[in-house]
């Protein structure tokens, strides 16, 4: 059982990782490309933060008679990766609007074709 | 009163688990959508409590911002929802 | 109970992943991501990273699937038939988590107060800020000052994708004033309520704002906070009244201004003698002059993820609005 | 102390009961918006008493006021959302069991 505890968390992280990366790759739809994509993008900031924690720990913040915090380190990188991961996330949907603008349609198959047509 | 708050966060996360699965499988889409809502306030409520659980309280900031985020995802669902006909 | 918690969370956000593959309603899989996001802040909370939480529930659930919602309403909301086979994607995937659980099993285990990253650099910020910087939040220390010149970084990255996303799409203004009006104008109780709500909402980013140094918060989640109060105005009331009271190109000037506010904090520590974004040298009393540092860097960051937030929601709202009443 | 536990102990688990009742209301009912129904009276109330239990257990300070902004926020928000949800529900065309066993019989007859 402690064993399970341990690697539990990690666990998770390389499904979600591995979930959102078969979205990424067998989705036609590019919209659903970015929530995999997004999905992806959270399994990582949930290992950094996993890493983070420490058992009996508690949240970084200085509060009398505690002793032991979690590690603050990790907390920094992810909360401005958060930012910088919807920043990019905008930038992907806005090329998509351009893209069905463009094409029509949002499949990926279907704009392969009209390229091929050209 | 520790022993209250981990039945009373147990509990919610069964509330919170019947309203995901609502919005995982769902009839209508407006049904999905009362699911996520009411996922969100359990939500709302699950930090709350948690705040006592852990023993530090003052973080109840994350559940007021967890409020308004729901609300304000539930209006943008209706408004751009009026753009796209329903299926069902 | 940490742990319970842990396992039963992170075993719906596992469950909540695995049902966005199978859907086919874009509608749906951007309402399960938006629980997606609710959840893995909710574990964040769990595993002690608050800030991380508050950001990632106002950000990634947030102003993330208001986007999405935005892109669908021009896309289109089903996803159709895949060409491709989906039987080799999920031999590489199977292969690829196989490896990644192969290498987990020589990671450190989870939590153990011993692990290697535990042992350099953070001891000295958990016993050092708090006297170095004076502040009890360590995130917002390290966060502004001892890696002051990273998070100046990031702030220009989020400019930059503001850039971007400006460039490809564009606010477009509607010039005739004839055109139905946009927003939920059917929905008179919304009407009122958001009137109630919106500045109670401003009112909680400004606590966000300043209250950052002590508890939860900072520039970052205040400046999403307050976008998120006009962007429920705009979506209520429609762009047009949203473009009277807050203009798109007040939000371009506002984007840059928090940047070079920013830089100028570190131009001017360098002109009183010191590094760049060196804060002991801003006043006389080094601890002083990290509070001051700190309370103006972070005014820089909020103002330009405020403007930058609001002006890709207009963005994506403008094209929605112009495409649908075409 | 003892009591004021007692009491928030009781607001707590009546809380607990009425959200776990909403819950299973949201699969038990027949149509929408009896769903609808469900989910957002259990809502409310859940909110109140497990909030207010939690109220007891402060000693009138910052963490008072937030709970009671939180409580507010969500007896204004969450009413309001069920019944723009309701009411866009029934623009889009969703009709009720009965009228949809109406409709049945129309067809039939």
């Amino acid at each position: 059982m402690n064993f399970i505890l341990d690697y539990y968390n990690y666990w998770i992280v390389v499904f979600l990782m591995m979930t959102g990366f078969y979205i990424v790759i067998s989705a036609n739809n590019l919209v659903k490309k970015i929530v995999g994509l997004n999905v992806f993008q959270t399994s990582v900031f949930m290992l950094y933060i996993s890493m983070g924690k420490v058992t009996g720990g508690t949240a970084p913040i200085v509060a009398e008679g505690v002793t032991q915090y979690s590690n603050p380190l990790p907390h920094v990188l992810i909360l401005t990766a958060i930012v910088v991961g919807v920043a990019t996330t905008a930038v992907g949907l806005a090329l998509i609007v351009r893209i069905k603008r463009a094409y029509g349609t949002v499949e990926e198959n279907e704009f392969d074709n009209k390229d091929d047509a050209i | 009163m520790t022993e209250m708050y981990a039945a009373i966060c147990i509990a919610i996360l069964l509330v919170m688990a019947i309203a995901l699965a609502r919005a995982c499988y769902s009839p209508t889409v407006y049904d999905r959508i009362l699911g996520v809502n009411m996922f969100g306030t359990k939500t709302v409520l699950f930090i709350a409590v948690t705040g006592y659980l852990m023993g530090r309280p003052e973080f109840l900031d994350i559940a007021i911002v967890y409020a308004l985020i729901n609300f304000i995802g539930m209006v943008a669902v209706l408004r751009f929802f009026e753009y796209t006909a329903p299926v069902e | 109970m940490a742990e319970l918690i842990d396992l039963v969370l992170l075993a719906m956000l596992a469950l909540t992943a695995l049902r966005i593959i199978f859907l086919k309603d874009l509608f749906a899989i951007v309402m399960l991501f938006g629980i997606y996001s609710f959840l893995s802040a909710l574990i964040f909370v769990n595993l002690d990273a608050v800030d991380v939480a508050f950001t990632e529930a106002s950000v990634g659930a947030g102003i993330s699937t208001v986007l999405m919602l935005g892109t669908l309403a021009l896309t289109g909301r089903k996803e159709k038939k895949s060409s491709h086979t989906s039987i080799l994607p999920l031999i590489v995937v199977c292969v690829t988590g196989a490896a990644l659980i192969y290498g987990t099993l020589d990671m450190p285990p989870f939590g153990h107060p011993d692990n290697p990253i535990h042992q350099h650099v953070a001891p000295r910020y958990i016993e050092e800020s708090p006297k170095e910087v004076g502040l009890p939040n360590m995130v917002t220390s390290v966060l502004a000052s001892y890696r002051g010149f990273d998070t100046f970084g990031e702030t220009v990255v989020v400019f930059a994708a503001a850039i971007g996303v400006l460039s490809l799409l564009g606010i477009r203004r509607r010039k005739d004033k004839d055109t139905p009006e946009s927003g939920l104008e059917a929905h008179h109780v919304l009407h009122v309520v958001a009137k109630v709500i919106i500045p109670l909402v401003i009112l909680f980013a400004l606590y966000v704002q300043f209250h950052g140094d002590f508890g939860p918060g900072g520039g970052f989640q205040a400046g999403v906070i307050g976008a998120a109060a006009f962007i429920l105005y705009a979506l209520v009331f429609g762009l047009p009244k949203s473009f009277a009271v807050v203009s798109p190109k007040i939000l371009q000037l506002m984007a840059s201004f928090g940047v070079l506010l920013y830089a100028s904090v570190g131009l001017y520590s360098m002109f009183k003698g010191g590094n760049f974004l060196d804060y002991n040298k801003l006043a006389a009393d080094p601890l002083a002059g990290q509070h001051y540092g700190i309370i103006i860097i972070e005014l820089g960051v909020g103002i330009t993820v405020f403007a930058v937030m609001l002006s890709i929601f207009y963005a994506f709202d403008s094209q929605a609005e112009r495409s649908n009443i075409q | 102390m003892f009591v004021l536990d007692i009491i928030s102990s009781i607001l707590l688990i009546a809380g607990v009961f009425f959200g776990l009742s909403g819950a299973v209301g949201l699969f038990k009912f027949p149509d929408f918006f009896t769903r609808v129904h469900a989910a957002s009276i259990t809502d409310s109330i859940a909110a109140i008493l497990i909030i207010g239990g939690l109220l007891l257990q402060t000693s009138f300070d910052l963490n008072t006021a937030k709970l009671l902004f939180i409580l507010a926020f969500l007896m204004i928000t969450s009413p309001t959302a069920s019944h723009a949800l309701a009411k866009s529900a029934r623009h889009g065309g969703l009709l009720t069991m009965a009228e949809v066993k109406e409709k049945q019989q129309e067809q039939t007859h």
